[in-house]
């Protein structure tokens, strides 16, 4: 198994850290194999480098959560096209004890104020992720600036989304986390899903072909086929299937058309 | 000098294997305060093996070295005295006295090839005497430079001692030795790599350090200095002890074949 | 009081852990699932052929920059010696962009497969050999050069003879190149990228168990790491003190 | 054609990710901006604080290994030569199980701390420079032994003797433990946390920009890494030298 | 034996420094092939610096040492043939000669300490006859097993060489040196280790060498040895050349002050 045999039938996907941590692929890309006989090479990395990866060809298909990127992506040329595929949300954990109190408040924005105000232990991933980038928005949105306080009671740990959590547990910090991850996560320790709920917190999936044209070598009919699948009832409810502790974390949103 | 001393020491039935092979085999002598010993042999006869299994360097074999305790106060020992055998077979193999592990703070030894640390000629010597002399500094430094002096170092004092040419070694290990002022002093072949005029030195030397009450255990190829030192000679060939006598009686009227060519220069290999 | 009793009783849960992690450790060990035996033997093999080929290369080079003269010696011996603080993210990323599809060797598709990993870990303990092994040859040259010159012998042909003579210390060098190999994650991650069944090697697997939090079975997985390493070091020993056996060493 | 332009292209344009690394690292350097003068800074005394605590007990331990007979002497041996196979992020979860506020330690608050990366960092680098400086202590030890147990000096006492005698090639290993301290990210990723403005470091800086897929700045961040190390092993040569002049060394 | 040689040897003006201090100081002389020279000197005198020197280990400081190029046929250099000087000037102190680095190919040298590969006394043999003579390696086996035998190490050949005595090691030395057939050897000290017998023996080795055709160029703090060896002595103290005559004008009379105390034994340091 040292060197690869060329004959072996695979495709190479990027993605984030957060999808996997979840557990999400281990349930999907056996089941997409056993169909087609084809084997997905998931790597997991931050969406940046997701990103970059793709653009320079390591990849044939990028799962990413971040639209405005995916959206560049295509439009510089490197994929074909973006496809929805599913959804989840964003949350916000805390320590249980709750000290800013964000338990009571049904907006996103106060919460983050609240937690601002109070001063309280806040980490962020710091690393330009979907999740790190959805958590500036939100900051920005309620027109609140934390980064000058970096370094204090702000702290960017600039890992990914389980070393944030794992970060986070320790110090008894504020976190944002896709709901995904933190289903999945073990080292909760002192860590309660504190807020959830806000329309902003939406975080949705797309799945895009990288370019055979840029990239001549791509796995483009293979490539295809994965997303095809992904997209299809079959994959839709694969999807729809994977739970943990009886929660679905993953919400099909493929446009039938 | 000594208020006791670690003399005499018996040892018996000495013997020292390498893998199976046995290169001391045997030896039973004991050695006495005041008298010169002299090691003689051909090469590979064991002399070396002979002198670092009794400073303790290696454990024998099998026999055992017993120096005399140097706590008690000194009393001749009769052969009633010591340690009754059990029964009459010889010592086991392994059975190794206690005693060899002596330590090495009433002896001291000039190698045949001397290992100079990494430092100056005296601090060389000032680390051996830190070693074993306490307290007083000043005195240690008068001690040392006093060496230096007798053994001709005195200019050499600040070189680094590893660069300095082999005699010059061999008078620095031999300082170092003096320094430590032991009650037995081994010497191998300490004038192996000395000038003429430098080996009449050492041997006065030699002589004087005896005469201070040192015991003096050594080996040399040279048989004029072996004559001139010796008070008894032991002469091993082949890791067997083959003759001990008085040294008059052994240049005189050697006992065996082997020590008789070996005087003449005809003991080949 | 009540949260006292709290902490120190999370406090045993937390110690509980690292026992827990021995259990885990035992359990994978004589559960003995494939999955896990793929891992180690993917890493064993990685980690294995890099170091043959980093020591391939290494011993030589640290021998030649200490006996050889030539312009530069000095400047290469303390750039070997810096080298041996090379971060593994970035050997990933030299050797990354290299590989890459986009770069001057991706037409070999080699990025993602253990050739890459194997590629990353040599050039990260290549410079560790090198360095270590000068030190250990130019001691020893330094008993040897006025027999070894008087012999006819130059500094190229040496080289062979001071290796071959220094081989006891020179097995402690390559155990640390070893030890460097398969304890290094941050390289191998980039360039292998933790790819299930074809990438995935201990320190990624922990690396990832580390994500998902669950730190048991990355400690687990760490307990295993260092129960190979410690066979392989034993092994190590036990060759070397079989080989060494009365060659020049006085017995004591 | 088109598609045989474009991918040529790319790989000029990776190509140039290299060269474009080492321009931005020598604009990072020249410009010399706080935020890296502070990341460079907590590196700098990290490693070398590790370094210096991992010396002052990995010298003498090696040396102890190398000279005192005590039962279990080999399999220590064993286990120090192993444990230069310890990975980082192992090495993280245990400071970071034992300093978590939920852990043994917690009370101190150590975690994300620069102490807390200083305690990873020895962890790691003690063993081995224990290891690698048994293996030449045990060297030397063989020259000196008759001798010095002749002048009255047991093993205990010979270990100050044989660190200092051995002077020259312990730079070496000292530098090969400032390497890996300088070099490792699992540990301090994980136990520091790569805090901006607190527990960043240039290796997790490395880290983070990677991530980003800002590879460019990365490695200049890694260009910039190793223009340190290679000043500082430099440094180290040359004070070696001068220490060493006409120390034991045969001219030539 | 030799087709062409490579003496006479030119030394001019040597002179070795380390750190500012002269260890050899402007050493003038000449080897001619054919005979035995012994140089002499106390202990620190710098015979085995002149030794190295000659032999091409250490750049000299100073002066030149010139060898017979071995590839022109052999021509009796006449004064007229060697290179012209172009001044009257001594030549500058780190001026050396191309021709000192001389391939160590047509020398062989025992060393005072000689040093041991990490393998048996044969692999020893072995190990040097691979690096100089090519092929045919059942004439190198024949060789190597003729030396030993000659030393008397037969018995000894399987044997780790770091384990032999120092006397055995010191003959192995001269069994490899001798096995390279140099033209020229050097021996510092050859016999300081050696038994009676021995160096009856390696004395009578040392003249067969010389009969084949070998110069040898040797040092020895035996006096006796030197009377028997030596055609002519150059004598050595504190670096300078003092004296420089056949050998029997030197034990007969030595023209210097310092060589006629060394020769009693008066020399003192
Ligand atoms: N550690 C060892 N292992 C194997 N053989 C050894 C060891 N030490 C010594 N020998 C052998 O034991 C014999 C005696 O050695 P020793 O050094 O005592 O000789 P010696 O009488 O001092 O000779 P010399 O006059 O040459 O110094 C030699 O043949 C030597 O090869
Ligand atoms: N590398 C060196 N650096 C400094 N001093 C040196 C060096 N080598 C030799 N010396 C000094 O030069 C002098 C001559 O040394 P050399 O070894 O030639 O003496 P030698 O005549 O062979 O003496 P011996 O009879 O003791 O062998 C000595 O005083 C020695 O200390
Ligand atoms: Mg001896
Ligand atoms: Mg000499």
């Amino acid at each position: 198994s040292l060197f690869l045999s060329a004959q072996d039938r695979f495709i190479v996907l990027a993605s984030t850290t957060s999808t996997d941590n979840s557990g999400l692929f281990a349930h999907l890309l056996p089941r997409f194999t056993a169909d087609t006989g084809i084997d997905v090479r998931m790597v997991a990395r931050g969406t940046g480098q997701a990103i970059k990866m793709a653009e320079a060809g390591d990849a044939d298909v990028l799962l990413v959560h971040h639209r405005p990127s995916e959206e560049a992506f295509v439009a510089a040329g490197f994929g074909v096209a973006r496809h929805d595929l599913m959804y989840n949300d964003f949350v916000l954990i805390g320590p249980r004890n709750d000290p800013a109190g964000v338990r009571a408040i049904d907006n996103a924005g106060q919460a983050f104020a609240r937690i601002l105000e109070d001063n309280a232990l806040f980490v962020s991933r710091g690393d330009d992720s979907g999740t790190h980038k959805k958590e500036l928005a939100i900051w920005a949105e309620a027109d609140l600036d934390p980064v000058s306080h970096s370094g204090t009671w702000y702290r960017e740990t600039g890992s990914g989304m389980g070393a944030s959590l794992n970060a986070a547990a320790a110090m008894g910090a504020y976190i944002l986390a896709d709901r995904a991850t933190w289903m999945a996560f073990r080292n909760k320790g002192d860590l309660e899903l504190l807020f959830e709920g806000d329309p902003s917190l939406f975080n949705p999936y797309g799945v895009i072909l990288v370019s055979p044209v840029r990239h001549p070598h791509v796995r483009a009919s293979d490539g295809q086929a994965f997303i095809d699948w992904l997209l299809s009832p079959t994959g839709q409810d694969t999807i729809a299937d994977f739970a943990i502790d009886g929660q679905q974390l993953f919400f099909p949103y493929a446009d039938q058309s | 000098m000594f208020s006791t001393s670690i003399l005499p020491c018996q040892v018996k039935s000495l013997s020292y294997h390498v893998e199976g092979r046995t290169l001391i085999d045997d030896l039973t002598f004991d050695l006495v305060a005041g008298s010169r010993t002299l090691v003689l042999g051909p090469n590979g006869a064991g002399k070396s093996l002979t002198l670092r299994l009794l400073h303790g360097l290696l454990p024998p074999s099998g026999g055992t070295i017993d120096w005399a305790d140097p706590n008690k106060p000194q009393q001749h020992q009769t052969p009633q005295k010591r340690r009754a055998p059990q029964n009459h077979q010889p010592p086991q193999n392994h059975q190794v006295s206690q005693k060899h592990q002596i330590p090495q703070k009433y002896q001291a030894m000039v190698f045949q090839r001397p290992v100079m640390l990494r430092r100056t000629a005296a601090a060389n010597l000032d680390y051996a005497l830190s070693l074993t002399q306490e307290g007083d500094r000043a005195g240690r430094r008068r001690r040392r430079d006093w060496v230096l002096a007798q053994t001709g170092l005195t200019q050499l004092a600040e070189r680094p001692a590893r660069l300095l040419s082999i005699g010059e070694q061999q008078r620095l290990a031999l300082a170092r030795a003096w320094a430590l002022e032991p009650q037995v002093l081994f010497l191998d072949e300490p004038t192996a790599s000395l000038d003429p005029g430098a080996t009449r030195q050492v041997e006065a030397i030699i002589q004087a350090i005896h005469a201070s009450g040192t015991k003096i255990v050594m080996t040399t190829h040279d048989l004029g200095q072996a004559h001139r030192l010796a008070d008894e000679i032991i002469f091993l060939h082949q890791g067997h002890l083959v003759e001990r006598q008085s040294c008059d009686a052994f240049f005189t009227n050697p006992q065996s074949a082997a020590a008789a060519a070996f005087l003449k220069g005809e003991l080949l290999w | 009081m009540q949260n006292e009793l709290t902490v120190s009783s999370t406090r045993l849960a937390i110690m509980n852990d690292i026992g827990q992690a021995f259990l885990t450790a035992f359990k994978l060990i004589a559960g003995w699932d494939r999955d896990l035996a793929e891992i180690i033997g993917l890493s064993l093999q990685v980690s294995l052929i890099a170091l043959a080929v980093a020591a391939a290369i290494g011993l030589p080079l640290g021998a030649a920059v200490a006996l050889l003269r030539f312009p530069g010696r000095r400047a290469l011996a303390v750039l070997l010696s810096a080298l041996m603080g090379l971060p593994p993210v970035v050997v990933g990323l030299i050797v990354y962009l290299m590989l890459s599809r986009a770069g001057p060797l991706g037409v070999l598709g080699l990025l993602f497969t253990p050739t890459a990993m194997i590629i990353a870990q040599c050039l990260l303990i290549t410079p560790i050999i090198a360095a270590l092994t000068r030190q250990i040859v130019l001691d020893l040259w330094s008993d040897y050069r006025e027999q070894l010159t008087s012999l006819g012998c130059g500094p190229a042909r040496a080289i062979p003879t001071l290796l071959w003579d220094a081989r006891t210390a020179l097995v402690t060098v390559i155990l640390a190149g070893f030890g460097r190999a398969t304890a290094e994650v941050g390289a191998v991650m980039i360039v292998g990228g933790n790819i299930d069944h074809v990438t995935r090697v201990m320190t990624t697997a922990i690396a990832l168990e580390t994500s998902r939090g669950d730190l048991t079975l990355a400690l687990a997985l760490g307990v295993v790491l260092m129960a190979l390493s410690l066979t392989i070091n034993g092994a190590a020993f036990l060759c070397r003190d079989w080989a060494d056996r009365g060659q020049g060493r006085l017995a004591s």
